[in-house]
Formats: structure tokens, C-alpha cells, sequence
């Protein structure tokens, strides 16, 4: 029986050191939906969103997928998430097309290497799939990174400032990517210092202040 | 009569409680040294071997037994921190590890000074001298790993953990060094027990009993100024008389 | 026994007193420690105090 | 659910994956070993070349070099991983932590615990050492690096990103490595003194076996505690 995904923050509350972040925080997140987390610098975008992943311990409150608390979930719960930090996650000795068979492997997504070069290839790296990360720039390191949303199967996408470093056409990419995600029942949150619109949904927004 | 133990485990609690029950470890503390040490020099009898330096022992045994007891304490309270996140158990934890490594090193002073005369060596691989001082680099670990995270929370945590390791180690290091130490056929400080004066005994039991007040009272006052340290952003440590003056 | 006699420990005064010394050297710097902690401590918050109160 | 891969899949894939990387920065990898040749050749120069003496210390020397090379590759177990946020994924990853370190652990005795292994009899040789006592010098490393590797991941995810990790791990872990240390360098100098290493094998193979079932796991809670 396939249930729809869900995820529900409950009165959640986070400190960095012992500085209270943000308290009493609650939404529900459902499919096709897409939230885009607001706040000046130090207000714990971050953080929130490193608190969904398991990362950081709530100092109060729960978070809850499908209705029950993802410390019971583990690593079902890892598996319906992709999250994508600050940090690329990417090797630089390696090439693009193996940091991305590496990746899914370890996300335990059976790949095959015909799969793998049309996600890059999808994600604009024609003809640089073999070379090594170490000699591609910035923006197309983010790319290789992205290119991970493609590959993993996960209901949830977590995304820290994806935009960074990505030029226009990336940008658009990302917008039909996510919109893509949402049509087939997903659900996205995300920060931005960018604007990221999605062609017909409705961005929610928290504001964290 | 139920105590509610848990109401002490709040800092903001056992603040005050700690600050109540210092002096009554540390009066203790100090009338039982002048007492074990009168005993120790004035009663119990010039040895027949050793001469007075065996005198040293009223100090040297009862270091080494604090240092001991004093890390798997230690360990015990950072575990309990770690398990039920108390966090006053990480803070006790803390308060305990400066004052274990201090017993180390005066066990390790006092050894080398007993051994000068009855070895004609300042430092024999002795087996409890070795495990001694493996000792004292188990706590300079835990008290540099713990300096060395600026984050209180991960500080308590990576520490608790260390102190788990150790102390499931420090029994195959001690037979370790115990094997090594027969092996190589080293000297041993041996203290024929039986034939101690009970003098003897009186005055080391003393002195032991002097310095676990000692240690608790020291331990006592340390958490202290960690509460101070860890809660400066709460309300109740702002109203505290001592600090609104 | 005479007080010279007792602090002559029939040869072992630089061991035995060098071993009571440092410890009770140890005592007291621990016990100075501990309170120059807590004024430490206590100064800070006084200081964090009085900042809260100008802000 | 997902299709999962199994154990020893993931065992594999993480093994696979850091010894790929290794074979791409060759020269980490080989600055270990020369380190341990290194010091090992510094010991003659510092005590004089009598054979009886260089006989008699091989084990030890050997055995204390082993110990400081594995620490100086330590810091780089995890953090790499850490800089460049893969550390991260991995632990998302809907697969076991412990296993993931598991791979690491072994990956990274394969890079410099096995070359001290298998260099060992070489300088054995530089230390005049009996044929016998080389084998049971190379035993007793194959025994007590692991063990090494095992104890150091704990410390190398406990000084995870901080400040001076590299020194701090060293003074983490060595302390705990002694019995190691004891048993391996008493294995030679039982060889060599004519008796049977038997019991000190063994009792390697004991903390080996030991080490194998907690650290994984020790070491994954201390990464957790580290990435918070």
C-alpha cells in the first residue's frame, strides 16, 4: 500500500552552542509540495534543515515522516531523502562519472553506467563525464553534485542553497527538475538566496527570525 | 522517605547543594591528613628494612588508589552523561579529570622518590609504576581532547566516549604490563601486607580516607564554576547573589 | 626524639620530605585552581551582566 | 523496501572506493612506509651497530615504528571525507554506518598497515634477525596492525575537524595501543630468546577479534558525535 509521503516538524527547537536558534517551529510538508526556508544569515536555515537529515539534535520537539518519528525510521527514512549540503560530496581525483556511481552506490541505487551518463548529460556534462572533478569549475562541480537528485529514488529533497555557483541555464534546469520531482508526488525544501520558481506550484515559505 | 534525585540532577539545583556540602568535605578532609599523618610519623614504628623511607607509602598508596578510582569514576559519570544526556554527570565527569591526573602524578613523584633509595633508580619499570603512568596519559588524553572542542555538547560526548575506551582498556594494559613486567623479570615494590604494623595500616587507611574527601570537595567546587561556565546564558545563574553584586 | 632527629629521617629526608612536599604542593595549587576558576567564571558574568543591562 | 546491498556488497563497495582514491594520490601511501623505513633505519645510527644489540632490540624498534607510522596516516581516515561533505552522505546513506567505517578500517590498514607487513623482513634483515623471528615478526603485524587501524579509526573520528587533530589523535590512541605493542614485540623477542610464540599470537588474535566487533561501531558513535 503506498502512502503519501508526509513530513511533519512538530514545535521543533535547535541551538548552535548556547544560542537558541529557533523555537515552537511546526509545518507539515506534503507530496507535490515545495517550502522554501527563510531567514537572515545565523537564524539556522541550516541548521533546520541539518536537524531534518538527523544530523542535529533537536534540543525540543520531533520531527515525524509518514507519521512516525524519524529516529524510529533510520535508515528507511535515509532512504526517501536526498540531501544536498553546502559541500559537493564530490572526489576530485575521481571523474564525474564515477563520484556518481560511487554516490549511488552508496545510496544503495542499482546504476547502470548508460543511467549514469544520461544524468549527466541531463545536468548539462556532455563530453565531461570522464574528466576528473578537479579540473571543472565550480558551477559544474555543482552540477555533478545534482546530478545525484536524478539517479536516487527519494520522496524527500533537502536542498541547501542548490543554486550556488550555477549559471542561468543550471538555474532554469534545477526549476523544471524540481518541478519534474513535485508532478510525480515529491516533496522539496529548500533555501535560496536566489529566486527559484517552479512553473505552476505555489512556494510556501517559513520564515525563520 | 523518597529523595527526588532528579530534582539534585539539575544544575541549577545542585549548585547550591555542592556549594552547602564543600566544607564538610573539606574540614574532614584536612583534620584526617594532620590525623593519618601524625600516625604515620609519630606511631607506627621505623620500619626495619626500609628504614624511614618507607614512610612514603602514607601518600604514595592512596594516590594510586585515587587516580585508579578516580578515572573509572570518571568514565562512569561521562557514560551516564552520554546514555541519559544528564548533563550534570558530563560536568562531574569534567570536574573530576584534572584532580585524578594530579593523584597520577603525585603517585608517580612519590614512587620514583621510594624508589631512589630502596633501588638506587629514580624509575623502575615497575608494573605499577607503568600502568601508573599509562594512566596519567589516559587522563592528559581526556582532559586535551576535551579542551581542544569548542562545542560543550560534542566536548562532553567525544570525551564520554574516550573514557569508555580507556576504561575497558585499562585492565588488559594493567595484566599487559603485568606479563611484560614478569617477563623481563623487573623489580617489584612489594610491601609484605601481613607483616605491616597496624599503625601502618591506621595511618594509610587515613590518609585514603582524607583524600577521597579531598577529591570529592575539589570535584565539588570544579563542577561549580563549570555550572557557572555552561548556564552563564540562564536566568537563574544572572540572579545568583554571587554574581548580581 | 629530638625535632632535628625527625626531620633528619635517618637519611631519607630529601625522599620522604620531597614526597609530602610536592604533594601538598599539589594540593594547593589544585585548591588555588579551583578558586581562581570560580573568579574567573564569576567575572565573566558580571561582565555579561552588566552588558545586558547597558543593551 | 529497497533492494539492499548486502554486508559484504557494501563491505566491498567502501573498500573498492577508498582504495581508488588511494591509488589516485599514490604518494600518501608511500610517504607511510618510507616514514616507518626511516625510522627504523635511524635506530642502529642512534645506538651503535653491534648485531647482538640490533638482534635484540629488532623487535621493539620495529614494532614502536609500526605504531608511530599508523598514527601519522590516522588523520587522513576520515578527513577528507569530512572536507569534502561525503562523510555526510554517508551517513544519510539508508545502509549501516558501522559497516561503512568497517570498509574504511580496512581500506586503510590495506594502505599502511599491509606495506609495513610486507617490508618488515627487509629490514628484519637490517637487524640481523634469525629467519624464524622475521616470520613471526611479519605474523605478529599482521595480527597487531589491524588492531592499530581499529583503535586509531576511534580516534581519528573522535578528533574529527578540530584544530591540532593530528597531534591529538596520537596522544588519543597510543596509550591504548600498548598491550598491542607489548604482545607484538614480546612475540619476536620470544622467538628469539628461543621460546614459543604461541601464547602472544594468540592473545593478538584475541584483541584483534575483540577490536573487530566494537570499534566499528565505537567509531561510527564517535562520528555521529562529531558531525552534530
Amino acid at each position: 500500500m503506498q502512502v503519501s509521503p508526509k513530513l511533519e516538524v512538530i514545535d521543533l527547537a535547535c541551538e548552535r552552542g548556547d544560542h537558541r536558534l529557533f523555537s515552537g517551529l511546526g509545518f507539515t510538508l506534503s507530496g507535490g509540495e515545495l517550502m522554501q526556508v527563510q531567514g537572515e544569515n545565523g537564524k539556522g536555515k541550516t541548521t533546520l534543515l541539518r536537524a531534518l537529515c538527523g544530523f542535529v539534535q533537536p534540543v525540543a520537539g520531533a520531527v515525524h515522516w509518514c507519521g512516525r518519528n524519524v529516529e524510529e525510521w533510520d535508515e528507511d527514512f535515509h532512504a526517501q531523502t536526498c540531501y544536498l549540503g553546502h559541500l559537493n560530496a564530490i572526489k576530485d581525483e575521481l571523474s564525474a562519472l564515477e563520484n556518481l556511481l560511487l554516490t549511488a552506490g552508496l545510496a544503495d541505487v542499482q546504476l547502470g553506467e548508460k543511467a549514469a551518463l544520461d544524468a549527466l548529460r541531463r545536468m548539462g556534462l556532455r563530453r565531461k563525464e570522464h574528466l576528473p572533478v578537479r579540473v571543472l569549475s565550480q558551477g559544474q562541480r555543482r552540477r555533478v553534485a545534482l546530478s545525484r537528485l536524478l539517479v536516487v529514488d527519494a520522496a524527500l529533497w533537502i536542498l541547501d542553497e542548490p543554486l550556488t555557483a550555477l549559471d542561468v541555464g543550471a538555474v532554469d534546469l534545477m526549476q523544471e527538475l524540481i518541478g519534474e520531482h513535485l508532478s510525480n508526488g515529491g516533496m522539496t525544501i529548500f533555501t535560496t538566496h536566489q529566486p527559484l520558481h517552479v512553473a505552476g506550484i505555489q512556494t510556501r515559505e517559513l520564515m525563520l527570525s | 522517605m523518597a529523595i527526588n534525585w532528579f530534582k539534585y540532577s539539575a544544575p541549577s539545583t545542585f549548585y547550591g547543594l555542592a556549594g552547602k556540602l564543600t566544607p564538610w568535605f573539606a574540614w574532614p578532609a584536612a583534620v584526617l591528613f594532620a590525623v593519618g599523618l601524625y600516625i604515620g610519623f609519630f606511631v607506627a614504628p621505623t620500619d626495619a628494612v626500609q628504614s624511614e623511607a618507607y614512610r612514603i607509602i602514607f601518600i604514595h598508596v592512596p594516590a594510586s588508589i585515587l587516580s585508579m578510582f578516580l578515572y573509572l569514576i570518571m568514565a562512569g559519570y561521562a557514560a551516564l552523561g552520554l546514555i541519559f544526556k544528564t548533563r550534570l554527570s558530563s560536568m562531574m565527569a569534567s570536574a573530576l579529570a584534572p584532580t585524578g591526573a594530579l593523584f597520577a602524578f603525585i603517585s608517580l613523584w612519590t614512587g620514583a622518590l621510594w624508589g631512589k633509595p630502596m633501588w638506587g633508580a629514580w624509575w623502575v619499570w615497575d608494573a605499577r609504576l607503568t600502568s601508573e603512568l599509562i594512566l596519567l596519559f589516559l587522563y592528559l588524553g581526556f582532559i586535551a581532547l576535551q579542551a581542544s572542542i569548542e562545542d560543550p555538547r560534542r566536548a562532553d560526548k567525544a570525551s564520554a566516549l574516550l573514557a569508555i575506551v580507556g576504561s575497558v582498556n585499562v585492565p588488559i594494559i594493567y595484566y599487559s604490563v603485568q606479563w611484560w613486567n614478569t617477563l623481563h623479570q623487573g623489580s617489584t615494590i612489594k610491601m609484605t601486607g601481613t607483616s605491616m604494623h597496624v599503625a601502618m595500616q591506621q595511618s594509610m587507611f587515613t590518609v585514603l580516607v582524607a583524600c577521597w574527601l579531598y577529591a570529592i570537595a575539589v570535584g565539588l567546587s570544579r563542577v561549580r564554576s563549570i555550572i557557572l561556565e555552561r548556564e552563564a546564558n540562564t536566568q537563574w545563574v544572572k540572579e545568583l547573589p554571587e554574581v548580581k553584586q | 626524639m629530638s625535632m632535628s632527629e625527625f626531620f633528619y629521617m635517618n637519611g631519607y629526608a630529601f625522599y620522604v620530605w620531597g614526597s609530602y612536599g610536592l604533594a601538598l604542593l599539589v594540593f594547593l595549587v589544585e585548591i588555588a585552581m579551583v578558586r581562581n576558576r570560580r573568579k574567573q567564571a564569576l567575572r565573566q558574568l558580571r561582565l555579561m551582566n552588566d552588558d545586558g543591562e547597558a543593551a | 523496501m529497497t533492494s539492499r546491498l548486502s554486508v559484504f556488497g557494501l563491505l566491498g563497495l567502501v573498500i573498492k572506493r577508498d582504495l581508488l582514491l588511494a591509488m589516485r594520490r599514490r604518494a600518501d601511501v608511500l610517504t607511510t612506509l618510507i616514514f616507518f623505513v626511516m625510522v627504523v633505519s635511524l635506530f642502529p645510527l642512534g645506538v651503535g651497530p653491534e648485531p647482538d644489540m640490533l638482534r635484540k632490540m629488532a623487535g621493539g624498534v620495529l614494532w614502536v615504528a609500526a605504531l608511530l607510522s599508523s598514527m601519522l596516516s590516522l588523520p587522513r581516515m576520515f578527513s577528507a571525507d569530512h572536507i569534502d561533505g561525503t562523510l555526510e552522505q554517508m551517513m544519510l546513506a539508508p545502509q549501516s554506518l558501522t559497516v561503512m567505517v568497517l570498509g574504511k578500517i580496512v581500506a586503510h590498514w590495506m594502505l599502511s598497515g599491509l606495506p609495513l607487513v610486507l617490508i618488515a623482513p627487509v629490514l628484519g634483515l637490517q637487524f640481523d634477525m634469525s629467519a624464524e623471528a622475521i616470520w613471526v615478526l611479519m605474523l605478529a603485524l599482521l595480527l597487531g596492525t589491524p588492531v592499530l587501524s581499529m583503535i586509531g579509526a576511534v580516534g581519528a573520528a573522535l578528533t574529527l575537524g578540530l584544530r591540532g587533530g593530528g597531534v591529538l589523535v596520537s596522544l588519543l590512541v597510543l596509550p591504548l595501543t600498548i598491550p598491542v605493542l607489548i604482545f607484538g614485540a614480546g612475540a619476536v623477542e620470544a622467538v628469539s630468546g628461543g621460546m614459543d610464540a604461541a601464547s602472544n599470537l594468540s592473545l593478538l588474535g584475541a584483541f584483534l577479534l575483540f577490536a573487530l566487533v566494537f570499534s566499528p561501531f565505537v567509531a561510527s558513535q564517535a562520528l555521529r558525535i562529531s558531525m552534530e
